[in-house]
């Protein structure tokens, strides 16, 4: 019954607090408002915006060296986790019942094997660096750390349930699931959306001014 | 069924059965006996499948079965290492390693009530010097973190059914030992990066030198005067080529047995486990040495590794060739990175 | 107390295979799993001798012994059964097996190693005896029905004997007894052979070679 | 809490905008910006990490827009922002960033941190929390027309001199001239070389253009201290002069700030579009040597570089006329590592050049320059901004290096067909 409720009720207000408060998050942002840019602009604003989102995928050749570490630790941890959320079979078995309606093919063994050791290399040494590095010892917040200590533990939480088996198992990961989803909209996970505002607004602003962002 | 009759019951129906096949044997065979004896020089009756039969119970080479069900081993017919298997992980590997890590424990515990934590002779001078970039400090405590993982996983489904069982029951270890196995598949395949990590950054400054043996004769300072040492000490290379050796060896074998499927036989599995339980036990026994000096056991030894900076004191002390070298290279006394103490703290005023 | 084995006559087996199949219909096992094979000894050559392998139900289990959740169990019939629900698909049974016995299904989420799989000589699991959770996870449960693994019940030769041990090994002796001296009919050598019994059985080696 | 403190809260306020607060939403502390900042990589510092001189205006944005930053200042729990933080930060935000925009090209996540502190200055400023020369330079821009206290008998004064070394007419006050010229007090101060280059250039190429004895300077201390009235009033100056006179350009010197000033905020701060287009300079000329007006000849074969202005280059998009200018008159022009919209400041913009508590700092950032033009081992650096020229040289005096600093007008006045110089 511990998995009834983390899988009924507690799901359901968990979603429900997503939503809304991803929502309510975004709807700030557009509360906030932003005045017309009256300059004459060289380029459009709303191309650059577009441009900007998909270009800052991948830093400037210059900033490649400085950036390497993040870059390949944050993907690693990224893609692992995207593949992971989207594409293990369990999740994909749990959109199609409880979510969607309809499913996607799943990933293979070895692909969700593959993801998942990157998701979490990448995160374990994200995570190491900001305990160790000054600089993000003097920028991080307890923010930051709750963000990726629960992250964490839903991957650890799924993997100890990937065997099937227990039912124990698969409430303890989604009891996880749960909380991440209602802590969510409350913290820094929500660059997750806010990203594309970000990078949009940036590159609309550069690209005025004629500049690639 | 019937009911469950005593052991010597059994046994005395089991000898009374063979005593009666016997002479009923006797009975049928007597008839047989001229054959026999006409063939006198040639063999004397043998069953036909007597020769087969003891190929096949032969341990060494079993002969060549075929068999329409396609899988791995099925054309095996007795698996003649199993047993030796089995000897080897209930009867060595189990309670050896208990006494070998439980020793290790115990020897720990004397240490630290015989010679008590190592102090800075000298006490700190507040000067730092750096020892260790963020690099190397990451590299640490990945690989910490993955062995921490492995370890306690590995050791969990080791122990588990004699320790674990009673305490949670069947139902509550199976769920403790599924979740175990699960991790401890899954996090194998990042160990080898937390190895690679740490060649990559650690391998500088442990090759061996002469001055490293005369520190291993004065048993690292506790024998006799004080041990030189530069950058690392002989107890630290060894630790870091046997991070190496006993990292590879269970990489190598872990990976043979995390994927069963690639075909690999049994045979391959069992010689992967021999060398993965005997690496594994050895680098927890080791990894307790190592922590234990490495917080408890020195004062002023753990900060190198938490903010990368050691007090010059502790430098003198206990790797003085590297402090010297520090010192002549002007590395000492440098301010260290600010900020290593508060996250969110103001800042200081800026310069000027 | 009767202690349940099985005992395949490989003079009898004809490597039919019918202990498997009957096997898998009788307990809908799952892809890939294989809880009987039949083994080939010296396949195409004289002196071919095929037999039925499965658990054997060994009186000190290997399996139980290495297991690290201690999932396995002997029921008073002497029947060698393991919880499903608890084991945790280690596959060290495996190892220890001499005989190949435990299974291991791909069909996990992930298609790593399931929870194990073996014979049960017909006996099901720990669940109540005849449910349809027990039938799901361990196949029919005939011993509880007073019948017999179906594989040996539909041994068409009759190679395949399951029962009890002493039972069986009394019917083995008697075959043992009856057939004299392995596969020839008495007299076989004598009446038809030069070279010997060995010789004109079809099987070379060194006492015939001896001989000639 | 005092009332300044409050106005400035208050201010504060006014600039969480949609961008600020989708910014501070999407930083997930990765510490990037770090690298990217010419004060953390010389000092190795971290307090000198963009995103945390940001932290006064973070910790109002967190307890006005985040639920927990609200729940817990009402608790108590959380620490709001409080006037030690300003007070804390002000060294941060005004001496150790020259809101050259370089942390802005690197952001994972697309934060604009340049535009955060440029706005987190309003809130500053508005509580009282600036460096004094800053202030000072304010108040004399506001109250003289220029940050270093140039007035009109100045620049006539400076003129005349052009007039005697060109031998040209300067135009001032013409009415309908195409082009009204600003020039940066710098420029009338130490670099009359820049106003010369101009009118012979202009001379030369037919231009039709003039000074406006009302509005002459460009720089625009209000955009650096980060007061918008302030800002306001020094670009409405601009637009009253250029109104009067009708002319349809108002070009922007070299100077870097002055550019973004009147370019990109300009018709923000006066609230309505510019009556007139703006034009950098360099982009002028570039127009000029493609319509074939502008004849240059000869060559100078030494081996130069050219250093970006951060507000003319990456913040205000002049990236390739200057290149293309350099390549007609110096082939022997090789790129620094680091170039164009990556470029390194020089220390001194934003501000930090009129904040004389900066000058340590700013000396031990200029390293950064200095190893770019060591990796080159060249001896001329060319550039188009005053400021930055004036710090170029400054830091090149300190680590005692050999290398010359140039205007990049000045080099083309220099290559001008027909010159009398050349």
């Amino acid at each position: 019954m511990f998995l009834d409720f983390v899988e009924g009720p507690l799901w359901y207000v968990a979603a429900a607090v997503f939503l809304v408060g991803v929502a309510w998050r975004l709807a700030a942002i557009a509360r906030a408002g932003l005045k017309d840019d009256l300059s004459v602009p060289r380029t459009p604003g709303t191309t650059g915006a577009v441009a900007t989102v998909f270009r800052r995928f991948l830093p400037h050749r210059e900033f490649m060296r400085p950036a390497a570490f993040q870059m390949v630790a944050g993907y690693a941890f990224h893609i692992g986790l995207f593949v992971l959320v989207l594409f293990a079979a369990p999740h994909v078995e749990f959109i199609e019942q409880r979510i969607l309606g309809f499913g996607w093919t799943p990933a293979p063994h070895w692909v969700f094997l593959l993801a998942a050791n990157f998701a979490f290399a990448g995160l374990l040494l994200l995570w190491l660096r900001r305990m160790l590095d000054p600089v993000l010892r003097r920028i991080s917040t307890p923010d930051d750390h709750i963000g990726t200590g629960l992250t964490f533990v839903v991957m650890f939480t799924g993997c100890m349930a990937l065997f099937e088996s227990h039912d124990f198992l698969r409430a303890l990961h989604m009891l996880f699931v749960d909380l991440l989803l209602i802590y969510f909209p409350f913290s820094r996970l929500m660059h997750a959306f806010t990203f594309i505002f970000s990078r949009g607004f940036t590159g609309a602003t550069m690209a005025r001014k004629g500049v690639s962002a | 069924m019937g009911k469950k009759s005593p052991e010597d019951g059994g046994r005395r129906r089991r000898m009374m059965f063979r005593a009666f096949a016997l002479m009923l044997a006797a009975v049928l065979l007597l008839p047989l006996m001229p054959y026999a004896v006409a063939y006198v020089g040639g063999i004397t009756n043998p069953n036909p499948g007597a020769d087969l039969w003891r190929q096949v119970r032969q341990r060494e080479a079993p002969p060549e079965v075929r068999t329409q069900v396609q899988g791995v081993d099925t054309g095996v017919l007795i698996n003649a290492r199993g047993e030796s298997w089995r000897e080897f992980r209930m009867e060595q590997l189990i309670p050896w390693s208990g006494w070998f890590l439980g020793g290790m424990l115990v020897a720990i515990a004397l240490f630290y009530l015989l010679r008590g934590r190592i102090r800075i002779d000298n006490g700190r001078s507040g000067i730092l010097v750096q020892r260790f970039t963020v690099n190397q400090r990451m590299a640490h405590w990945f690989m910490a973190v993955v062995f921490t993982i492995l370890g306690l996983t590995g050791l969990v489904l080791l122990y588990g059914r004699f320790v674990l069982i009673p305490l949670l029951g069947p139902e509550g270890f199976s769920v403790t030992a599924a979740a175990c196995k699960e991790i401890h598949n899954l996090f194998g395949p990042i160990f080898p990066l937390a190895v690679l990590l740490i060649l990559f950054y650690f391998a500088r400054g442990n090759g061996f030198h002469w001055v490293d043996f005369k520190w291993l004769a004065k048993g690292g300072g506790l024998l006799g005067g004080h041990a030189s040492a530069g950058h690392f000490n002989m107890g630290q290379k060894l630790w870091f080529w046997g991070t190496l050796l006993f990292g590879l060896s269970l990489v190598a074998s872990g990976f043979v047995l995390v994927f069963p499927n690639f075909g690999q036989g049994r045979l391959i599995m069992e010689w992967a486990h021999f060398s993965h339980g005997i690496a594994a036990v050895l680098f927890i026994g080791g990894a307790f040495a190592h922590s234990y000096i490495g917080t408890l056991g020195m004062e002023g030894a753990l900060e190198a590794m938490t903010n990368g900076y050691v007090d010059a004191n502790w430098a003198k002390e206990h790797h003085d060739l590297w402090y010297a070298q520090m010192e002549a290279e002007g590395k000492v006394g440098v301010v260290p990175e600010r900020g290593l103490s508060e996250s969110s703290g103001g800042p200081e005023t800026a310069g000027g | 107390m009767a202690r349940m084995k099985f005992l395949c006559d490989a003079e009898r087996c004809i490597e039919c295979n019918g202990c498997v199949t009957a096997c898998k219909n009788e307990h809908e096992v799952p892809w890939g799993v294989n809880r009987r094979r039949v083994v080939t000894i010296n396949d195409g050559e004289p002196g071919e001798r095929s037999m039925s392998v499965a658990c054997m139900h060994c009186s000190d289990a290997p399996c139980a012994a290495v297991c690290p959740v201690d999932c396995f169990y002997t029921t008073e019939d002497g029947v060698v059964l393991h919880d499903k629900d608890i084991c945790i698909g280690c596959g060290y049974c495996f190892y220890a097996c001499p005989f190949g016995a435990p299974q291991f299904p791909s069909t996990g989420a992930y298609g790593s190693r399931g929870a194990m799989d073996k014979c049960t000589f017909c006996a099901g699991g720990p669940e109540p005896d005849g449910s349809a959770e027990e039938f799901k996870k361990y196949g029919r449960n005939r011993l509880s029905e007073g019948r017999l693994p179906l594989c040996a019940e539909m041994c068409s030769t009759k190679a395949l004997l399951a029962g009890d041990g002493d039972t069986v090994s009394d019917i083995f002796r008697e075959r043992v007894t009856y057939r004299g001296i392995g596969t020839l009919a008495w007299g076989w050598g004598v009446a038809y052979g030069k070279g010997g019994v060995r010789q004109s059985a079809g099987l070379g080696g060194k006492a015939s070679s001896t001989k000639e | 809490m005092s009332e300044r403190f409050e106005q400035g809260v208050a201010a504060l306020r006014r600039q969480m905008d949609a961008r600020i607060v989708s910014y501070f939403s999407s930083c997930v502390h990765c510490g990037l910006c770090a690298e990217a900042c010419l004060f953390y990589t010389e000092t190795g510092d971290p307090k000198y990490t963009p995103i945390h001189k940001l932290e006064p205006m973070r910790k109002l944005w967190r307890q006005e827009y985040t639920f927990w930053g609200r729940l817990g200042v009402k608790l108590g729990l959380a620490d709001p922002l409080t006037e030690q933080d300003l007070a804390d930060w002000e060294s941060l935000v005004y001496d150790s960033c020259t809101l050259c925009g370089r942390c802005s090209m690197v952001c994972p996540v697309g934060n604009d941190i340049a535009y955060m502190i440029r706005k987190e200055r309003e809130g500053m400023v508005a509580a009282g929390y600036a460096p004094d020369g800053m202030k000072e330079a304010t108040r004399r821009a506001l109250e003289i027309g220029s940050p270093m206290g140039v007035t009109l008998k100045t620049l006539q004064a400076t003129l005349k001199g052009v007039e005697r070394n060109t031998g040209l007419t300067i135009p001032v006050d013409v009415q309908g001239a195409e082009y009204m010229t600003l020039f940066s007090s710098m420029e009338v101060v130490n670099f009359p070389e820049y106003i010369e280059s101009i009118a012979r250039i202009f001379a030369a190429a037919g231009v039709s253009w003039t000074i406006s004895s009302e509005a002459f300077e460009a720089t625009n201390s209000g955009i650096q201290i980060g007061d918008s009235k302030a800002a306001g009033e020094l670009v409405g100056r601009v637009v009253s002069a250029a109104e009067k006179l009708g002319v349809q350009y108002v070009i922007s010197p070299e100077c870097g700030h002055a550019f973004t000033a009147i370019r990109w905020e300009g018709a923000n701060l006066i609230g309505r579009p510019l009556p007139f287009k703006v034009i950098h300079i360099l982009e002028l000329l570039e127009q000029l040597k493609e319509a074939g007006r502008l004849k240059l000849e000869g060559q100078t074969d030494i081996r130069l570089t050219f250093h970006d202005p951060c507000q003319i280059v990456r913040r205000g998009g002049v990236v390739e006329q200057p290149r293309q200018l350099l390549r007609e008159v110096a082939p022997g022009f090789v790129e620094m590592r680091d170039h164009g919209v990556m470029n390194w400041c020089c220390g001194g913009g934003g501000g930090v050049s009129a904040n004389e508590r900066a000058d340590p700092l700013r000396l031990q950032a200029f390293q950064r320059k200095k190893k770019q033009l060591d990796e080159l081992g060249v001896e001329t650096m060319v550039t188009a901004c005053a400021n930055c020229r004036i710090i170029l040289e400054e830091g090149i005096e300190h680590y005692g290096m050999d290398v010359q600093v140039t205007g990049l007008t000045e080099l083309l006045a220099e290559h001008l067909a027909g010159s009398a110089k050349s």
